[in-house]
């Protein structure tokens, strides 16, 4: 196992999954290197949230082999994956309705074990500054948030926890124009702070512009990869993604 | 070989299971005994358990299993008398005897049905001694009558206030209690503010024994007098010692456990660890009636076995017993027990 | 009517309550994290007071004589043991069926209800059990007449404050820790929670264990406080605590000794002067009322969906 | 084959150690009045069987060999929801042939057996009704026993104080349990989930408390007896007791008949035949038609539903006075049968078994049901001889069977339509 | 006059003033945006015009033409007043309201919505979605439905084809028969539509349409939509983050941000408007 190339953050060789007797994925081989921005992009029902999801083991994978940081995590809990310095925002958010704003971004580290008050006071006022906004609703009830709030609740949950590998799918969904932009921005930045960025995105143009390296994934197979430019400029792509 | 069919029905699962256990070990302990001496008609006994858990949904069906199925000559049961009466129209269609060792509902008899018999005494009965002793022996002015809401508790109660009114008493308190809680104390509080200078309680020993106790708590001193259902060791047991027993009085038969017939057979009881209480003894005077109407008519028919035992004295474990023509016990031996700081109970002179 | 009636009935609602309230916290806490009413709880609780019978007579055979000391013993031994039972009941009968409807453990509960209550049948008889008084004396307030007083037993003052303190425990752990905070996530979304790396099948065993144990304590107390007992007391108390739970908001703490205290108080004083036939149906006619108009509960949040 | 028996000791003797903290005390120590009475060989015993069931249990499930025998007992907790077009052929010819058996059986069963098929037609119709409210409008429901107990007291109470026959009883039953039903239903239907759950079951203890108090109409803990039934004025007793005559002395006139204590049973379970077959027929129509589909449209989404213009107070109270009604046309054949009601019949252990046989056929599935209610009547009367062992058994099986198959015995049938090619 | 007139409209939640005092009025057979930053009040407002929220304070009124105007916000049923308990016309109308009010009764005046978050009838298949929301105009006789008499039979042969036909004007002929929660997303952002379609209403209002979906999808429901106003003259109301396709098809757009009316007019006034560069579309698209 150890001659995997060590900068290789995330790996995954002929991954299939599905739900019950359907089959979503059929063989999905994809890599991530360390510091990467890698987007994944496919039509409606191609398959890339349950990529994310299986990622995490739920539905855990029928065949094939997933690496993190070289290990197989294929058959690990979830909990267990999610310990390993690896983070989602998942599809529809799925932030805690009941709980407060500030309580759902404390849940991004709580489970984590080890704690640490100043750092996470720290990381605390960093989402606050990245998003005022969840800053001014600290004590509202996450779900009666506007869907763009929840969005960046998810996302500012998933930073709580410092990923070495932040797994997002659409991100974008739901937020305003400006905030787009910011998303992106932020995205940028902590990857240039060496986090690793597997991203899903509807919104192709500005996923394939942000990110290195793009796949696209189609009825469940990886069709095309290569650099986010080359993508942006493959004529098919054009035609089935970006709208002509 | 052939054998004699005998059903044992009553509560061996549920709340009432303390009974169904008292009610096998006394019909198991008779047919051991009859069988040893030859059984019927030299045909040897089998007891066939049949479940109520004191439900009449669940009479009904074992009362058709015992007939149908089993295909029994006679039965032993049911305990409670809401379950008698529904499974007693089964068995008196079917023609066979049935005769119960609890079931102390008036109702139970008073149907007119041919082939039901009981063991026991008549809860109309037990209030009358009830509401003498309470009056008579007591000198109670004030008297408080408690009922469990069930049949046989609030029939006690009621037996008991009828008799109240008669001797020209009227009770200054009569409700109900839930059969399984154990918190009284906002009756008891009651009691105590109407003054009540004696207690009746028509219902178990599984509710006597929080009663009077947190009557003694609250500083409630007067008498409890109860009747057949708090029978048992039990009862101190539930009362949390012997302390809080005292000056509680209750009717019941003449101690079968103290009749010259039983001492043996309670000895055996009590060899083989079980204390022979509440209606042990009855279950196994019932299948010693049942076996010898068999023997002496000759015959498995309800109706005729019912008819022999109306007009003959059986010798069971509690002395000789026989029958008036509705079913009932003819000479109802009800007398009164007192409770003392040891837990024991002994006839009040 | 004088005021010492109504301050003993007072007290009796207040006791009362409080056991119905120690009981209602295990109900509402398990279903605060997976939603769904363990009807097994009632029969947790009837082992608790099992439990502590045996452990009382072992105590007495070996010849421990203060009375103190054997209260603490059984109180440990008992939430052990009991908590044991929570945890078994939720590993075999609950989780396997987390990703069913929410009906199906519902049923599996009533199901591991019926196999508890029968299998203490079984084992120990049907017949009622008792433990002998231990904690005697009481504290009065005596009025001119001597005959008139309130009272308070000292076994009922711990009760209350029992249950006071553990409810004031518990519901600070559930705010203001992150245990409670992965417990309430844990309730939401248990996938959301399991991807932040809450390990949520623990976190739901922490739950009955913790529910188990205050029927634990319910049992101790209530077992010494009224001596009695049989194998299906857990029925009745444990509806009743139900209710409390519900009438106090489900899911609440608080709201769940705020609701025992109510049905409790409603019970006494109906039964104490009004009629004790109708007191059950007065305490659920209180329930029916205060869900008509506060339809989550007195402290029970209400559950706004946006839309 | 060695690795799978070392893993099957080591899992067998954690379990052991675990049965042995929680079977030692309860079963080793015996309460004896206020002490103690040892009894450590029935723990033992207890702890060995376990130590060796689950030893065998997991070599089972482990071992290649035996992959076969585990499959059959691997859980499925999928949602196997099945599209299908409705009125299939296979299914007429299975239904044709369910309703003969079902006609033949009083013929072939014994009396005992025939009253258990009585009462496994009355959960059936009792399964049915809940059905409609759990399964469909996804009302949880925990107090139906109470328009059960409605029905059942109406027809009781009716034939008592009103003189009501059975047949003029069952339609004045419908009617009054349809209306508390909705009586009910109109305050607390806006209640979310959990709260109306225990509202329903406040409400079902209330009915029988009230029952069993209010002595001087319904006789409280003692009951009251129900007339037996009888069909255009013929009676099933040996002598006429409600001014008919005795079916034997009029079917007699025209053939050979003796009188026979069987032929009431078999009366009853006919007409409940019919009634239960109208009923099923009535659901499976239900579920295709606009309040059917409203229901659940209602369990899925209650937002949505108010979005498209649907009444959702009034399509619950629907729902919730339809599933009344046959638990109250259920309890009138219940009183019919038994001859007797007192309240001990409706506590809330039989509103939760009506449930159970909802919940294990699967909700909103008509044929689960049915199964259900089959196997939870006969179940406990085939564990009879089991005696003490019975109800500890039947709770072992709801539990096992939730867990085996917690959506239910059967899969999910959703009505398939034929799309035709539309001409634009 | 306009299909919608919102007037002084204000909707408090506790101490927050998620919208305050708007204005706006939707014309017949337009197509009006209502765009704004995260958390302006945009999806607020849609609850309150189709009746989830009851506004704390204005007015909402429905002119379909040819009928008298109707006030959405008296169907909800309103608290009573005091003037309420001395006049008896008032008061039976207060509570008949009560009763029977609620936002049910707006979508039967003709106002239909999707959903931000999207709620479908997820076991149930998509066919039953749609005839699910037919509900109002088929026929509910209970008897007719079960002895299935030929009236029902026809009222439910017409809704089945009323349920085909918006499914196939959305695309999604393929699926009828699937479960609609085993859908893909864009699938049932769709069915969501197509659903709200078959209601029959005047007014459709649409929370974010497009978002999940990619470019060329976006496109389609641009499409879409611009068929549903020129064929079966629906008045669309829609709310969305996507300039591109806002732009392309609005008639009308109308800018909230922090709960008030910051701009509107034609896609390119609000476009120009400085107010709205700065809170929405970021100044430099400007240049
Ligand atoms: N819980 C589920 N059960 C059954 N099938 C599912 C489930 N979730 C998704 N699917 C199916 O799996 C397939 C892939 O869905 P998935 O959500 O992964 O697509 P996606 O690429 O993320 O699409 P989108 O862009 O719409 O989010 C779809 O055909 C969908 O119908
Ligand atoms: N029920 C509620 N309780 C308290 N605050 C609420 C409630 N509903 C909405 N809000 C607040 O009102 C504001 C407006 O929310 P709304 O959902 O209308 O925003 P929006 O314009 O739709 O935003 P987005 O584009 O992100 O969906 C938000 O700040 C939100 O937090
Ligand atoms: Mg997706
Ligand atoms: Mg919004």
């Amino acid at each position: 196992m150890r001659q995997v190339e060590p900068r290789m953050v995330l790996e995954l060789e002929g991954v299939a999954a599905g739900y019950g007797p359907v089959r979503v994925l059929h063989g999905v081989s994809l890599h991530v290197h360390a510091g990467e921005i890698v987007t994944l992009i496919g039509a409606n029902g191609a398959g890339k949230s349950t990529l994310l999801m299986s990622i995490f083991g739920n539905p855990r994978p029928l065949a094939g082999v997933i690496r993190l940081h070289g290990v197989d995590i294929v058959g690990e809990s979830t909990y267990g994956i999610a310990r390993r310095g690896i983070a989602q925002v998942p599809e529809g958010r799925r932030i805690f309705g009941e709980m407060t704003v500030w309580e759902n971004l404390l849940m991004g580290v709580t489970p984590l074990g080890a704690r640490d008050g100043e750092r996470e006071g720290r990381d605390l006022g960093w989402v606050m500054s990245l998003f005022p906004r969840l800053g001014e609703r600290r004590e509202q009830r996450a779900g009666t948030l506007s869907g763009g709030e929840q969005q960046m609740l998810a996302i500012g949950r998933a930073l709580m926890s410092r990923p070495r590998l932040l797994l997002l799918d659409e991100p974008s969904l739901g937020l305003a124009p400006l905030m787009i932009k910011q998303i992106f921005a932020i995205l940028r930045q902590i990857a240039d702070e060496g986090v690793t960025i597997f991203l899903v995105e509807q919104n192709a143009n500005q996923a394939l512009q942000l990110a290195d390296r793009g796949y696209v994934l189609v009825n469940g197979r990886i069709t095309l990869s290569g650099s986010g430019q080359a993508l942006l400029g493959d004529a098919e792509v054009r035609g089935a993604y970006l709208g002509g | 070989e052939e054998m004699v069919r005998i059903g044992v029905a009553g509560p061996f699962s549920g709340a009432y299971a303390a009974f169904g256990e008292q009610q096998w070990r006394g019909a198991e302990a008779a047919i051991v005994d009859i069988n040893r001496g030859g059984g019927i008609l030299g045909k040897q006994i089998l007891l066939i358990k049949g479940d109520d858990a004191c439900e009449p949904k669940q009479a009904m069906a074992v009362a058709n299993r015992l007939v149908d199925n089993d295909e029994v000559q006679a039965v032993v049961g049911h305990f409670c008398s809401s379950t008698t009466m529904p499974a007693s129209e089964v068995y008196d269609e079917a023609g066979i005897l049935v005769m119960t060792h609890g079931s102390t509902n008036p109702m139970v008899t008073e149907r007119g049905l041919k082939t039901v018999l009981r063991m026991c005494g008549r809860d109309d009965q037990q209030g009358t001694v009830g509401a003498e002793f309470v009056v008579k022996r007591l000198g109670a002015k004030r008297v408080a009558v408690l009922h469990d809401k069930d049949t046989y508790g609030q029939g006690l109660a009621d037996a008991m206030k009828a008799h109240l009114h008669t001797l020209g008493l009227t009770e200054v308190m009569y409700e109900g209690l839930t059969r399984g809680e154990k918190d009284f104390n906002a009756l008891v509080t009651k009691i105590k503010a109407a003054k009540a200078d004696a207690v009746y309680f028509g219902g178990l020993h599984s509710e006597a024994g929080p009663l009077v106790r947190q009557m003694r708590e609250q500083g409630v001193d007067v008498p409890l007098v109860s009747g057949d259902g708090i029978v048992s060791e039990e009862f101190v047991t539930a009362a949390g010692g012997g302390r809080f027993v005292k000056n509680v009085y209750m009717t019941f038969g003449a101690d079968p456990r103290k009749s010259p017939e039983g001492k043996a057979l309670v000895a055996r009881f009590r060899e083989a660890g079980y204390e022979p209480e509440g209606y042990t003894l009855y279950a196994y005077a019932v299948v010693q009636s049942i076996a010898a109407a068999m023997q002496e008519s000759g015959s498995y028919n309800g109706v005729e076995l019912a008819n022999w035992l109306k007009r003959h004295s059986v010798e069971t474990v509690m002395g000789p017993k026989s029958w008036d023509a509705k079913g009932d016990l003819k000479v109802s031996d009800y007398v009164m027990y007192q409770w003392d700081e040891n837990g024991k109970y002994a006839e009040v002179e | 009517m004088n005021s010492y009636v109504i301050g003993q009935q007072l007290v009796n609602g207040v006791v009362l309550g409080s056991i119905y309230g120690l009981i209602a916290v295990g109900y509402t806490m398990v279903y605060g994290i997976i939603g769904m009413i363990n009807f097994a709880h009632g029969e947790i609780y009837m082992i608790s007071a099992y439990l502590t019978a045996i452990t009382l007579a072992v105590l007495t055979t070996w010849g421990v004589d203060s009375v103190f000391l054997a209260l603490i013993l059984t109180l440990i031994s008992s939430i052990a043991f009991t908590a044991l039972y929570g945890w078994t009941v939720e590993r075999i009968a609950y989780r396997p069926l987390r990703r069913s409807t929410r009906l199906a453990p519902l049923i599996s509960a009533i199901g591991m209800s019926l196999v508890l209550q029968n299998y203490v049948r079984l084992a120990q008889g049907s017949r009622n059990q008792g433990v002998p008084s231990l904690m005697e004396g009481n504290l009065r307030l005596v009025g001119e007449n001597p005959e008139q007083f309130v009272q308070v037993t000292y076994v009922q003052l711990v009760i209350v404050l029992t249950a006071l303190i553990s409810m004031g425990i518990l519901s600070w752990t559930i705010q203001k820790t992150a245990l409670g905070r992965a417990c309430r996530a844990t309730q939401q979304d248990r996938v959301m929670a399991e991807l932040l790396g809450v390990n949520t099948d623990r976190i739901i065993s922490v739950v009955f264990v913790l529910g188990a144990s205050m029927a634990a304590v319910a049992g101790v107390l209530v077992t010494v406080n009224y001596g009695s007992f049989d194998f299906h007391v857990g029925f009745v108390t444990g509806i009743k605590a139900f209710t409390a739970a519900v009438l106090g908001g489900i899911g609440s703490l608080p709201g769940a000794m705020l609701g025992g205290l109510i049905l409790g108080l409603s019970e006494s004083f109906f039964a104490g002067f009004v009629n004790s036939d109708y007191k059950d149906v007065f305490a659920f006619s209180i329930l029916v009322l205060v869900l008509i108009f506060k339809p989550s509960g007195l402290l029970g949040r209400p559950a706004v969906e946006k839309v | 084959m060695q690795k799978v028996i070392k893993h099957a000791a080591m899992d067998a003797l954690k379990v052991g150690l675990l049965g042995l903290l929680l079977f030692g005390p309860m079963t080793g120590m015996l309460l004896d009045g206020y002490g103690i009475h040892y009894a450590p060989s029935r723990a033992f015993w207890l702890v060995g069987l376990l130590l060796l069931g689950r030893f065998m249990v997991v070599v089972v499930m482990n071992s290649p060999a035996l992959s076969g025998v585990a499959d059959l007992f691997k859980r499925k907790d999928r949602v196997e929801v099945v599209v299908s077009p409705m009125g299939q052929q296979h299914h007429k010819i299975l239904v044709v042939l369910t309703l003969m058996v079902a006609m033949a059986l009083p013929f072939l069963l014994s009396k005992y057996w025939l009253n258990v098929a009585i009462l496994a037609l009355i959960y059936i119709l009792l399964g049915l009704g809940l059905n409609i409210v759990v399964g469909l409008a996804g009302l949880l429901d925990l107090g139906f026993v109470a328009f059960y107990a409605v029905g059942a007291y109406s027809y009781a109470l009716g034939a008592e104080y009103l003189g009501l026959s059975f047949w003029q009883a069952i339609p004045f039953a419908a009617l009054l349990a349809a209306s508390f039903g909705a009586v009910l239903g109109f305050p607390v239907l806006r209640m979310h989930g959990d709260y109306l759950a225990i509202v329903t079951l406040g409400f079902g203890e209330i009915i029988r408390l009230v029952l069993n108090n209010w002595i001087s109409l319904t006789g409280g803990p003692n009951g009251l007896r129900t007339p037996l039934p009888t069909l255009f004025g013929m009676e099933f007793t040996k002598r006429a007791t409600q001014g008919g005559t005795p079916y034997h002395e009029v079917l007699g006139q025209w053939m050979e008949i003796d009188y026979s204590r069987a032929a009431r049973y078999v009366f009853i379970y006919v007409t409940l035949l019919v009634v239960v077959t109208l009923l099923v027929y009535m659901v499976q129509r239900l579920k295709r038609m606009p309040i059917g589909r409203a229901w659940e449209a209602l369990r899925e989404d209650e937002i949505a539903c108010r979005s498209l213009g649907i009444n959702h107070v009034m399509v619950k109270l629907s729902a919730f006075s339809m599933g009344a009604m046959v638990g109250g046309v259920g309890g009138v054949f219940f009183a019919a049968s038994q001859g007797f009601v007192n309240p001990a019949s409706f506590t809330f252990f039989e509103s939760a078994l009506i449930l159970a046989i909802v919940v294990l056929g699967g909700l909103g599935s008509v044929v689960g049901v049915i199964v259900a209610a089959v196997v939870l009547t006969v179940l406990p009367e085939l564990l009879r001889d089991f005696t003490e062992y019975r109800v500890l058994i039947f709770g072992c099986a709801m539990v096992v069977m939730m867990v085996w198959r917690p959506r239910g015995l059967l899969r999910i049938h959703r009505p398939e339509f034929v799309v035709e090619k539309r001409v634009p | 006059m306009s299909l919608l007139t919102v007037e002084d409209l204000t909707m408090c939640f506790g101490g927050l003033t998620a919208l305050n005092q708007v204005s706006f009025g939707v014309e017949r057979g337009s197509i009006t945006s209502l765009i704004g930053p995260n958390g302006a009040g945009k999806t607020t407002l849609f609850n309150c015009v189709t009746g989830f929220y009851r506004a704390t304070a204005g007015e909402i009124w429905l002119h379909r033409p040819g009928q008298q105007g109707q006030d959405l916000v008296e169907m909800l049923g309103q608290p009573f007043r005091l003037g309420d308990w001395v006049d008896a016309r008032a008061f039976t109308r207060r509570v008949w309201f009560k009763v029977f009010g609620g936002s049910h009764r707006v979508a039967r005046a003709g106002v239909a919505r999707t959903f931000q978050n999207i709620r479908l009838f997820r076991e149930m298949t998509v066919l039953e979605n749609l005839l699910v929301a037919q509900h109002g105009r088929v026929n509910r006789n209970l008897v007719a439905g079960i002895v299935q008499t030929a009236a029902f039979r026809r009222s439910e042969r017409e809704a089945l084809e009323r349920a085909l036909y918006w499914l196939a004007e959305m695309g999604l002929e393929q699926s009828a028969n699937q479960l609609a929660g085993a859908l893909p997303y864009g699938y049932q952002r769709r069915l969501e539509i197509a659903r709200a379609l078959c209601t029959d209403p005047v007014l459709i209002c649409l929370d974010e349409p497009a978002a999940g979906l990619n470019p060329r999808e976006t496109a389609e429901l641009s499409g879409m939509m611009e068929g549903l106003r020129a064929r079966h003259g629906l008045t669309i109301f829609l709310i969305e983050h996507d300039m591109g396709l806002v732009m392309e098809i609005s008639d009308h757009v109308v800018v909230l941000d922090h709960g008030e009316v910051i701009a509107r007019g034609t896609p390119q006034q609000v476009q120009k408007n400085p107010r709205v560069l700065e809170a929405y579309l970021g100044v430099e698209e400007a240049a």
